[in-house]
């Protein structure tokens, strides 16, 4: 399966892919870095002499979501990317082969490309109990470990490997944690989203290919890229937000119009993705769209972020709880204070010693 | 590596809960200290009633008169702008319009966001203003003590911090949304025992001074 | 014998401090607008006399001993103390720079009844001994003697007895069942006697039954003056114990502003129930009169005349349409000042200050607020119905090189009075 | 299963769900700034469609305010592609889809003649060794089925 022995350039022309089609697919891939669309001959330039990377894919406490999105990505598509982009060596879901034939691919790959090849990984990693989530007898933490030291970067797709995701929900039963905990010595790039969207997996791969470097990352340790900008700030509902114009239900008048869904709970305004851009289902549509508000799935801690079809500025806890039993709690207080008052003021009271001419001069 | 967000999560929740609290206790206690103190019984036979003046009152003094309004233009204005900016960001602007709703179980229409910027910017302005008086008005200067700064500051903040998340100045997004609700939940807890209480015993205040005027036949 | 301690001082406050106090310190967000009311301020440029730092130390007591907050920052030694030092040193600043005049009560934005505070924090000054040693004379002197002025029961009868011989006017005294018993202040047996004889005049032609009181005809009450409510009662009982002996159905105050606060709003206070009688001020049964057409006026002169309210009968008493009507039944050309009625300026000379000679310079200071409000009217004679604003007027515009008569309401009413003989 | 049945969706009939950012207008404006640098210093621009955000009928707006010109042409490389130039002469717009048909790139040209049309020369190479191979061979016929047989 590996091949690393000639370039992209050389591979496709032995496709026969014209320079046509070579440069229509640079400029696809230009447009999908979101790099300034004149930048196409650039990606043509680097494309041309870059070599396909080995990857190793890992999947630990996941759903699988994140290949399914993977395998839906259309630009390039799955075909090209896994033959002609890079060289997926290890996969548990998708490759054919199993069992001790499966884990020796992984190990060869491991040792033949040691120090270049990128590791993927999907899931959370439970730290709990290493029984909780095994991969041929070999607990995910260990094998995290193990596939990392040789690997050029780690790439850790979906808000699970990135940030513990639903594994890490509050109580986080199997103590999950993300990646970039566990790896702390090689770069990582986070693409976060639950599942991510699949041309932002595939762009970062591109990136790496095309400039041979990591994109610019975000606090996160996210693709500026992809997640420089909030939903809220792409959204093409924006301008309605702007005017105050805002669905109160999912089917009334506002959100037939298609106006604001922050009363619903869109948590756009705190979640930076490009799904507002680059869209879902070959660019059909996105969540917003469909009329539903975005759940900031590509954000750490999105789970406990409150409810989803609460409002963003309403706090997580139970408010009205709050404000009644503080409410009779001060009460209670209140009453406190009101006798410590009543007491103070009659002892002044008693102790009022009534004031006659005699008195007005100071005692010296 | 994911404080911000954890931040947020914990001004949001925790914390709320937490200040929300003590606003609330420390403004119902405040209320009884005030009314544990009674008020004594008045013997003199009324020129005019209490509770109508008293009422009038918590109106008029919205207005201020005008000689002194011509004597301090600067307090007046810059009172009034800063008041007005402020009430508009606070109970105009759709999110927080969103939190008392969620909060009293009703809410009201919000006004579109380019009203409520401009008027979080009068807020500011205003606040700003305000502090330049306070600090060279040789009157304000002297009456002025740490807490009148405090209470600047606490005023401030929510202001200066909504106005930046709103506007995305301070990367990332979680971390200004968390310091703005950080900022007023530090108000919500001061709030009760500073005189930012004025915001509630004004009111109290205009009516006795209206109620004991009015017994006497004066409209104060 | 019991004296003035700090002690005492300070448990006076405590006393003092009740709901609209508590509720009026949570309130001053120190905006200072107070002080653009208060013509100590305006007058002298000195922030010191702005009025809501006059009652800083009620405001620290009040947050020490009855808000929790104040409790816990004395606890850890955060709060500052009220000490003899600081109550001296606001001597001047509760009695020679406070008229108790409440201007300052109206322009409050959030409502503080500032006036009303000071007149408490008087009560400490008072119990630890901090009053000013000419207001606590003048106290000595109306209790001791029966007048603040010193003036005793001989010196009126004196007058009366000159009113009498002078005008032929009889001159009731001690007449058990009459209507209306009068009240006068010191000043008006002293300065202005003329005060009686017009009382006589009116009071004869309109028919009303009234009559003096040879144990309680002093109407001014230095308890009030110096913030002691005990003095307060005590000179209040008197005037009570007078009229329910006579069985009058109304008690006169007459031209003298903090007699009418005294009698006429705390005195059931002061003695704790209600009178039994009425109190009403001589221009409010002057108006009555007016209006009932009892009394009627002629000969009005066209000078331009302009009335000064008195702080305690017009802003504090609620007197203010019963002058104006007054005013028009003795002049064509009744003008009013810029600021009139509630908003009008006080004399400078109120609530003690003209009787302490330590505020004296101070006084005569902020005396320019009047009298550019006179220039301004416009008017060339000033009617008052305050003896003490009147002097204090008097002696300002003698200081200011000013040629401005001033008289009282009454006196002119009854120059013009239409008498009609039986 | 039944109990869903009852739920009812409505549909709205006239399926206006607007979704307008005004997007398109600032777009048009862009391309005539793009319009005037083009002839003043032949410069050509690409504006990158997909790269902003899009409501639901904005792109219907711009396309239909672009319409069609004189010249449109379809590519086969490596999946369809559709190239016109817009009733403004030198606006182009640049439609490319994979081989499954779908979008993956999605442009405006500002350009005299956008480079994807323009024959390149190592396919000119290529296609010149092709040529010489058949005239060598003296084959009288050749099959255009699949331009991109193994070389």
């Amino acid at each position: 399966m590996t091949d690393n022995s000639s370039t992209l350039g050389e591979s496709l022309r032995r496709q026969g892919v014209t320079r046509r089609g070579f440069l229509k697919f640079c400029t696809a891939t230009a447009s999908m870095l979101a790099l300034p669309a004149g930048m196409a001959p650039a990606v043509a330039a680097a494309l041309e002499k870059a070599r396909r990377p080995s990857v190793i894919w890992l999947s630990f406490q996941e759903c699988t979501g994140c290949t399914e999105s993977l395998t839906r990505s259309h630009a390039p598509t799955v075909e090209n990317l896994l033959f002609d982009y890079i060289s997926l060596d290890y996969h548990h879901t998708l490759q054919a082969a199993s069992g001790a034939a499966a884990e020796a691919a992984r190990e060869k790959a491991m040792h033949d490309n040691a120090g270049k090849y990128l590791l993927v990984v999907d899931g959370s990693i439970p730290l709990g109990h290493p029984g909780y989530s095994t991969i041929a007898g070999i607990s995910n933490l260990q094998m995290l470990q193990e596939t990392a030291a040789g690997a050029a970067a780690v790439i850790a797709v979906g808000t699970c490997a990135a940030f513990g995701g639903l594994p890490k929900a509050a109580p986080n039963p199997t103590g999950a944690v993300s990646v970039s905990d566990i790896i702390t010595d090689k770069p990582i790039i986070n693409v976060s989203g639950c599942p991510p969207i699949p041309s932002v997996i595939t762009g970062v791969l591109a990136h790496y290919l095309t400039f041979d470097t990591l994109p610019e990352l975000d606090q996160y340790g996210r693709p500026m890229a992809f997640f420089g900008t909030s939903i809220h700030d792409r959204c093409y509902r924006r301008p309605f937000y702007d005017k105050g114009l805002f669905a109160e239900t999912f089917d009334d008048e506002g959100a037939r119009k298609g106006w604001c869904l922050y009363k619903l709970g869109c948590k756009g305004p705190m979640a930076y993705n490009a799904c507002a851009t680059m869209k879902w289902n070959q660019g059909t549509s996105w969540p917003v769209e469909s009329g539903h508000g975005c759940l900031g799935c590509s954000e750490p801690s999105f789970w406990d972020a409150g409810g989803f079809y609460k409002a963003l500025s309403i706090p997580t806890g139970d408010i009205s709880r709050t404000v009644g039993i503080a409410g009779a709690a001060g009460l209670a207080i209140g009453a406190a204070a009101v006798g410590l008052n009543r007491a103070a003021k009659s002892r002044a009271k008693q102790q009022h010693g009534t004031v006659t001419v005699d008195d007005l001069e100071k005692t010296s | 590596m994911i404080e911000p967000m954890d931040f947020l999560l914990w001004v949001r929740g925790t914390a709320f809960d937490v200040s929300l609290g003590i606003f609330v206790i420390g403004v119902v206690v405040r209320f009884f200290e005030i009314f544990s103190l009674g008020r004594a019984a008045n013997f003199a036979e009324p020129r005019g009633t209490e509770f109508g003046p008293g009422m009038r009152t918590i109106l008029t003094r919205n207005i201020p008169e005008a000689g002194t309004f011509k004597r301090q233009p600067l307090t007046v204005i810059a009172g009034y702008v800063f008041h007005i900016g402020l009430l508009i960001s606070l109970f105009f602007f759709v999110p927080h319009i969103q939190l008392f709703a969620a909060t009293f179980g009703f809410g009201w229409p919000g006004l579109p966001t380019p009203i409520v910027d401009a008027a979080a910017v009068l807020g500011i302005a205003g606040l700003l203003a305000v502090l330049w008086n306070r600090l060279t008005n040789p009157v304000m200067k002297l009456l002025s003590d740490k807490e009148d700064y405090l209470v600047w500051v606490l005023t401030f903040l929510p202001l200066l911090t909504g106005y930046l998340a709103y506007h995305r100045m301070v990367d990332p997004y979680p971390l200004i949304l968390g310091l703005h609700i950080l900022s007023i939940e530090f108000f919500l807890i001061l709030f009760p025992f500073t005189k930012l209480m004025h915001t509630f015993t004004l009111f109290l205040a205009r009516w006795y001074n209206g109620a004991m005027h009015g017994r006497r036949g004066v409209e104060s | 014998m019991s004296t003035a301690t700090l002690e005492r001082g300070l448990n006076a406050l405590r006393e003092q401090i009740d709901a609209p106090v508590a509720a009026f310190f949570s309130s001053c967000v120190n905006c200072g607008m107070c002080a653009e009311a208060c013509l100590f301020y305006t007058e002298t440029g000195d922030p010191k006399y702005t009025p809501i730092r006059k009652l800083e130390p009620m405001r620290r007591i009040w947050e020490q001993e009855y808000t929790i907050v104040g409790k816990l920052k004395k606890l850890i030694g955060l709060a500052e103390p009220v000490t003899d030092e600081m109550l001296e040193q606001w001597q001047e600043l509760i009695y020679a720079s406070c008229t108790l005049c409440g201007r300052c009560s109206l322009v409050c934005p959030v409502g503080n009844d500032i006036a009303f505070m000071v007149r408490k924090v008087r009560e400490g000054m008072v119990a630890s001994g901090n009053a000013p040693p000419d207001v606590q004379s003048a106290a000595i002197r109306a209790v001791k003697i029966g007048s603040p002025m010193g003036i005793r029961l001989k010196a009126l009868q004196a007058q009366i007895k000159h009113i009498e011989a002078d005008t032929g006017l009889k001159i009731p005294v001690d007449v058990e069942g009459a209507d209306y018993l009068a009240l006068l202040s010191s000043m008006e047996v002293i300065n202005f006697p003329e005060y009686i004889e017009s009382l006589a005049k009116i009071f004869k032609q309109a028919g009303v039954s009234w009559t003096l009181c040879s144990e309680a005809f002093e109407a001014t009450n230095t308890g009030i003056q110096i913030g002691s409510t005990d003095i307060a009662r005590e000179l209040v009982q008197r005037v009570v114990d007078g009229a329910e002996k006579l069985k009058v159905k109304y008690i006169i105050s007459p031209e003298c502003g903090h007699a009418y606060t005294a009698i006429r709003w705390d005195g059931p206070n002061l003695i704790g129930r209600p009178f039994p009688f009425k109190v009403v001020h001589i221009l409010e049964l002057l108006d009555e009169l007016r209006a009932s057409g009892r009394i009627s006026t002629k000969d009005l002169s066209g000078e331009c005349v302009t009335f000064h309210d008195p702080c305690s009968i017009v802003r504090k008493g609620g007197v203010i349409d019963s002058p104006r009507h007054l005013m028009n039944m003795v002049s064509t050309n009744f003008v009013e000042m810029p600021d009139h009625g509630k908003w009008n300026w006080c004399c400078g000379g109120g609530g003690g200050v003209s009787a302490n000679t330590d505020a004296e310079e101070l006084r005569t200071r902020v005396f320019r607020r009047k009298k550019s409000q006179l220039e301004e009217s416009g008017a060339t004679t000033l009617v008052t119905a305050c003896a003490n604003c009147r002097l204090v007027i008097e002696e300002g515009l003698e200081e200011y090189n000013m040629e401005f008569p001033v008289t009282g309401l009454t006196e002119m009413l009854a120059e013009h009075l239409v008498i009609e003989e039986d | 299963m039944n109990v869903l049945d009852d739920i009812n969706i409505p549909v709205d009939p006239s399926g206006a769900l607007s979704g307008e950012t005004g997007n398109a207008l600032i777009l048009l404006q862009e391309i005539a700034h793009a319009m005037r640098h083009l002839l003043e210093t032949g410069e050509s621009r690409t504006l990158d469609l997909l790269a902003i955000p899009f409501g639901p009928t904005d792109e219907d707006r711009l396309l239909s305010e672009l319409g069609q010109g004189e010249v449109s042409a379809t590519l086969n490389a490596l999946g369809e592609s559709r190239v016109w130039e817009s009733r403004y002469s030198g606006v182009w717009v640049v439609e490319h889809r994979n081989l499954d048909g779908q979008r993956v790139a999605f442009q405006i040209e500002i350009t005299r003649m956008p480079e994807i049309l323009c024959a390149h020369s190592a396919d000119i190479e290529s296609g010149l060794k092709r040529l010489n191979e058949t005239l060598i061979t003296g084959r009288q016929g050749f099959t255009s089925e699949n331009p991109q047989e193994e070389p």
